[in-house]
């Protein structure tokens, strides 16, 4: 992979029936001013919305948001979704991926089962996440670009 | 197009018959015989009658789990240990979704394996037997809580099933829950669910109807959750409903909350008809929680004190699981219990905080713009007018995932912790009053040294579950 | 018969010799050196610095253990888990009773069994060096709490041993924890404990002092606590300490906490010298607590609640565990966490409840009336005025179970839940105050139906840890 | 036993170096209320005080209060020293008898080893205390004496 400074599209969503919009409209936020162009498909989109959506936009991440309890029945078959559709990006997962008081070791192993290259808990700054996708990207960022979310 | 009118009897009876052939346990109900049947309930489980001669607030929980027997005892124990007043029946999210079959499945699953497979108790599908028997077996009213954007097979199970209250209306059960059912078609399927519950009150059953008041839960100003409030109160009193609870949801600054529950019953009085009886519900804080029990016992304190000061009908605690997921039922009853303490501990005392009719008059004015707004938008008609305003952008809702809702409208917290409107959008609103608003966060960001900007909504939004009212810049920045 | 004069140096280094051969660690202390060593500890660890120039209340538990490494351990759990911002170290009780033999027997049984044979820190026995490996371990400033009548030997060692605060004084660690000390010997007694912390003050050693506050914890009525502190507070300043802590504990009712909080720092003010810095200590809930931990985290809530609006300088929390016993650190941690959520997410909003003025001015007008009885009775000297009025019942603590004072003052809580007293006895008070409390308790029977007795005070006593604040008669009675 | 309805004296204290007086001032007031001849010996007593005092008055029953922790060390030998002092009286024990978050049944236990006839728990009502020894005293009530704290 060669260090890439430029365009870094990702795919932003919420799967399944879950409408939990907030999480990933601070998401959004926070990834666009970290310089990424998010492509945020909003709550309650499908596979396919998301398969669809990383190929017309060639995106380098997907990026899945699901909040309600039923991650793990909504992305049953996502991989082979995308890998269908020819997606060879990142997948991330994350917000509270499990029904009732879980151990979330458990729920990261299911979900990387699943085909998730990170698993994320409800705790998760959105730092925390630009932080993983810029180093899984391996974007180096030069001292003058660095924009955090706090500034 | 349709408009604020009542369903005439035949077109209810014909929509009723369609709908109840949905799903096969729609064909057992018989208005005749549930008219009966809510007759042979004892007094303590008419809901409205319980809620509206109550003399301090209720308190009320959300549960819902598969089966019927799980359910029976998740109620009785909240009832019991958790001395809830009015208990909850939380419908699964297929249900929500119309996918009976789904929720069948689910249901058959959780019947073999024990596991919960569906979010909750999948009402259609234990059809009206299942209802009663959970009726029959708990000894308090039960309610209907769910975010079904169609309910109408939901409500015509669980009135004849022997429910007497139902949440939702067609902007709260659709803004907050979904994207992509259109508010013309939720309206128009909410004047069947009223209609149904006024059909049945006209027969002496008061079906109470709650409408959300919550919203999306995050930092919704109070003046748009009042107008919604009042728009959907006034649907449903048009469809003959005569109980109805209109809710607010805590946004944590006490003299606004308190400010708005008792503006939220003045206005309720003053636009609905005088044949409905209108209470209200406070609920515990819906946003973002802190991932702490002990943290989060806090804000649920915090609630507990401003339902104590406000005395509204009725209080939905939150557990201190909130973050985590859905709660145990030992956590479930400790959030009642902490609730209940603190308003009882506090309720006998006289508290009157300066300033209060000063919000109370804000947030009046407020929703007066909002509702002169939806009426001038309808010509007169709330339906037209409400789906004229929300298609402009005049009505809106913050964080709304709908794309019926503009969600353009952004609140952030003033120096003193109150919600306030940073970003107006198309919001209808006066100019005083927005230079109100605007004052208010120039002052905070003078505090703060800093801009007002995204990143201050921001981080209101997660200053709760962090710590803090406020979300103020930390450390250094 | 003694006075409030300062002890004089050459009675305070014969003292001070006489009282530290007591125990074989005694010899270890050495004031030159000591004064070098609380010079060398960081500026987070100077306690009365830390504390005054702090700019929101800070929170503190109680706890102690028998052993050094779990002292360390316990503390630097409460510190980064409970995020306390000051510590304690709660002394066991042989020491309390001089018994320091039969706790080193318990400590010895401690560190071989591993088992809590004490209950709380013989700080005695681990002598300086254990004393400074705790304050070196533990990064925030620690205090000595503990409930000793003679507290001599226990402020010689702790202090030298690096401790910079001390909880007590010779009413409040006398009248609610002890039956036979006689109240003129705890005062000498206290004299020395003072007077040394004079000494370290005059060398630049800021040695804060923290009396108790909330007596015996049951219902205490605000004037009767606050005349006590400034006694209390009076006779440290004789002996040369500059940083006072008056304490107060929480009696539930809202604006009646606030204006005694208000009251406490004012009245401190004004009677206290102005070489003293004087700071207050808010006590969450000291009386019954509910079986309950979820009730529990309400009363705490409500504690919250209540700093956040008085703001003092201090809080000491309770934990969900107050009820059942010694709480486990994570209980206490809970405890602190649902404290600071309550009051982070209340203190930035402005709360001003009506009627705190009219309060506070009723609060300062009684404790008025007993300084001035104190002074009269001693005529002008503070502690012959002390003993005199205790003893002619002019001062009295209601529950007090010591042999020096009367134990006659009856308290119940009005209508309102506000504490008034309900028998006088011989109390020293304006009769027209005494007709405020009596129309107060009056209006408050007719409400009930029923006559004031002391069936009424027994019902207030209950009443919180039954669910409510006010004691009304239950059922059909 | 007879059937015994006139004086029922009962000694009344709180052991060891224990303070806590609120809840022998309520137990006090309500025995007294409900016909018996209370001697309150007040907090900080000793073994040796209980037993005189139960000798001096022909008490009939002893009861122990503890809230600091401490009981158990507290009652040590406290049998033997009543049966030295010829005292026959029923023992009861109640408040918080253990350090710490414990097991009551343990703690009942330990009590009863020690020769409580009972031992109380501290949500323990005066009325549970009164009803106990009316029944342990073997005391009818007619219904015109019955005199409850309630009323
Ligand atoms: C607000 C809220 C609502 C609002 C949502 C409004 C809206 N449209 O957004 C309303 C009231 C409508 C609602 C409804 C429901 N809710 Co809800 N809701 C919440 C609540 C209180 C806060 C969520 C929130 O906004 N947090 C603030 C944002 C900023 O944080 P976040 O969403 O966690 O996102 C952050 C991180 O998680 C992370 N993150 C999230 N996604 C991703 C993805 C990636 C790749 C990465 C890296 C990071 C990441 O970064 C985000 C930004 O910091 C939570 C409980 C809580 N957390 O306190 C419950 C909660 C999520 N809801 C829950 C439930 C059950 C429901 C309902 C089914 C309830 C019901 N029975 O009616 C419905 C579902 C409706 C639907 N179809 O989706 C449960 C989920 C249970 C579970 N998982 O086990 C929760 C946990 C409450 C509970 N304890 O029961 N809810
Ligand atoms: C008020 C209080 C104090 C006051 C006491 C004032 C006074 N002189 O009375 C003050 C602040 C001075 C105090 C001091 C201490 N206290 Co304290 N105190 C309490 C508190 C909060 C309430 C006690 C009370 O008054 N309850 C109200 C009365 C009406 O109820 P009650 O006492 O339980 O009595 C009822 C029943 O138990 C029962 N009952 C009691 N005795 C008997 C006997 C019989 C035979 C029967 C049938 C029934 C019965 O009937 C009573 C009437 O309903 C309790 C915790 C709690 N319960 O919430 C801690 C508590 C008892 N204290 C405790 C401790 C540790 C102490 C100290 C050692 C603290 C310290 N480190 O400084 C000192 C000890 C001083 C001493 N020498 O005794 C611990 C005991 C721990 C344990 N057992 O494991 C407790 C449980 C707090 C805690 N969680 O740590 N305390």
């Amino acid at each position: 992979m060669v260090v890439n400074t430029m365009s870094r599209t990702v795919v932003l969503g919420v799967i399944g029936s879950d409408a939990h919009v907030v999480g990933i409209t601070i998401l959004e936020q926070a990834l666009s001013a970290a310089g990424f162009d998010v492509v945020n498909l909003g709550v309650q989109s499908s596979q396919k919305e998301f398969a669809d959506a990383a190929v017309e936009h060639s995106a380098e991440a997907v990026l899945v948001s699901s909040l309600y309890g039923h991650a793990e029945q909504d992305c049953q078959g996502f991989h082979e979704v995308l890998e269908e559709a020819n997606v060879d990006a990142l997948t991330y997962i994350g917000g509270n991926l499990a029904v009732g008081q879980d151990d979330f070791d458990q729920t990261r192993a299911t979900f990387e089962e699943l085909g998730f290259d990170r698993v994320f808990d409800s705790e998760t700054d959105p730092e925390e996440a630009i932080a993983a996708l810029e180093r899984d990207l391996n974007i180096t960022t030069t001292e003058s670009e660095q924009v955090t979310v706090t500034s | 197009m349709i408009r604020d009118e009542r369903i005439p009897s035949e077109e209810l009876r014909r929509i009723d018959e369609e709908i109840r052939s949905g799903w096969t346990t729609g064909g057992a109900v018989d208005f005749e015989e549930a008219i009966a049947y809510h007759e042979s309930l004892p007094a303590r489980k008419q809901f409205a009658d319980v809620l509206e001669s109550a003399d301090k607030p209720l308190l009320q929980p959300r549960a819902g789990v598969p089966r019927l027997d799980d359910q029976i005892e998740l109620l009785e124990y909240l009832h019991e240990e958790g001395k809830a007043d009015l208990l909850p029946t939380t419908i699964d999210s297929y249900t929500r979704d119309n996918e009976y079959g789904k929720a069948e499945e689910g249901l058959e699953k959780a019947r073999k394996t024990g596991d919960d497979t569906l979010n909750g108790f999948p009402a259609v599908n234990h059809g009206i037997e299942g209802c009663r028997e959970l009726i029959e077996a708990i000894d308090a009213p039960i309610e209907v809580r769910h975010g079904t954007p169609d309910a109408r097979l939901l409500a015509a199970i669980t009135f004849a099933g022997g429910f007497q209250s139902f949440e939702g209306g067609p902007i709260s059960y659709n803004i907050p829950y979904t994207k992509r059912h259109g508010l013309e078609e939720t309206i128009e399927k909410w004047q069947f669910v009223d209609r149904l519950a006024g059909a049945y009150t006209e027969r002496g059953v008061r079906i109470n109807r709650e409408p959300f008041g919550p919203l999306t839960g995050t930092l919704v100003p109070p003046s748009i959750a009042i107008a919604i409030m009042i728009v959907e109160g006034q649907l449903a009193a048009t469809q003959g409903v005569r109980s109805i609870t209109l809710g607010y949801g805590q946004v944590g600054n006490v003299v606004q909350d308190v400010a708005a529950l008792n503006a939220l019953q003045k206005l309720g009085d003053e636009y609905l008809p005088d044949e409905v009886c209108v209470t209200t519900v406070f609920h515990e804080w819906m946003g973002g929680f802190p991932p702490d029990e002990a943290r989060a016992n806090g804000v649920i304190g915090l609630g507990g004190m401003t339902a104590a000061i406000a005395k509204p009908d009725k209080v939905i605690t939150k557990s201190p699981q909130e973050f985590q997921g859905v709660p145990t039922k030992e956590a479930n009853s400790a959030g009642l219990r902490t609730t209940r303490q603190v308003i009882d501990m506090a309720i006998e005392q006289k508290i009157d905080i300066d300033g209060i009719a000063e919000e109370q008059d804000l947030i009046e004015r407020e929703t007066r713009c909002l509702m002169d707004s939806i009426f001038e938008h309808g010509d007169g008609d709330i339906v037209r007018g409400t789906l004229e305003a929300f298609d402009s952008g005049a009505l809106d809702v913050p964080f709304a995932p709908s794309d019926s809702a503009r969600g353009a409208v952004l609140p952030a917290r003033d120096d003193d912790g109150r919600v306030r409107i940073f970003e107006w959008a198309d919001l209808e609103m006066d100019d005083e009053i927005k230079e109100i608003h605007r004052a208010r966060l120039s002052q905070r960001a003078d505090t703060e040294g800093r801009d007002q900007s995204f990143r201050m909504v921001a981080d209101d939004v997660d200053a709760i579950s962090d710590g803090k009212l406020i979300g103020r810049p930390q450390g250094d920045a």
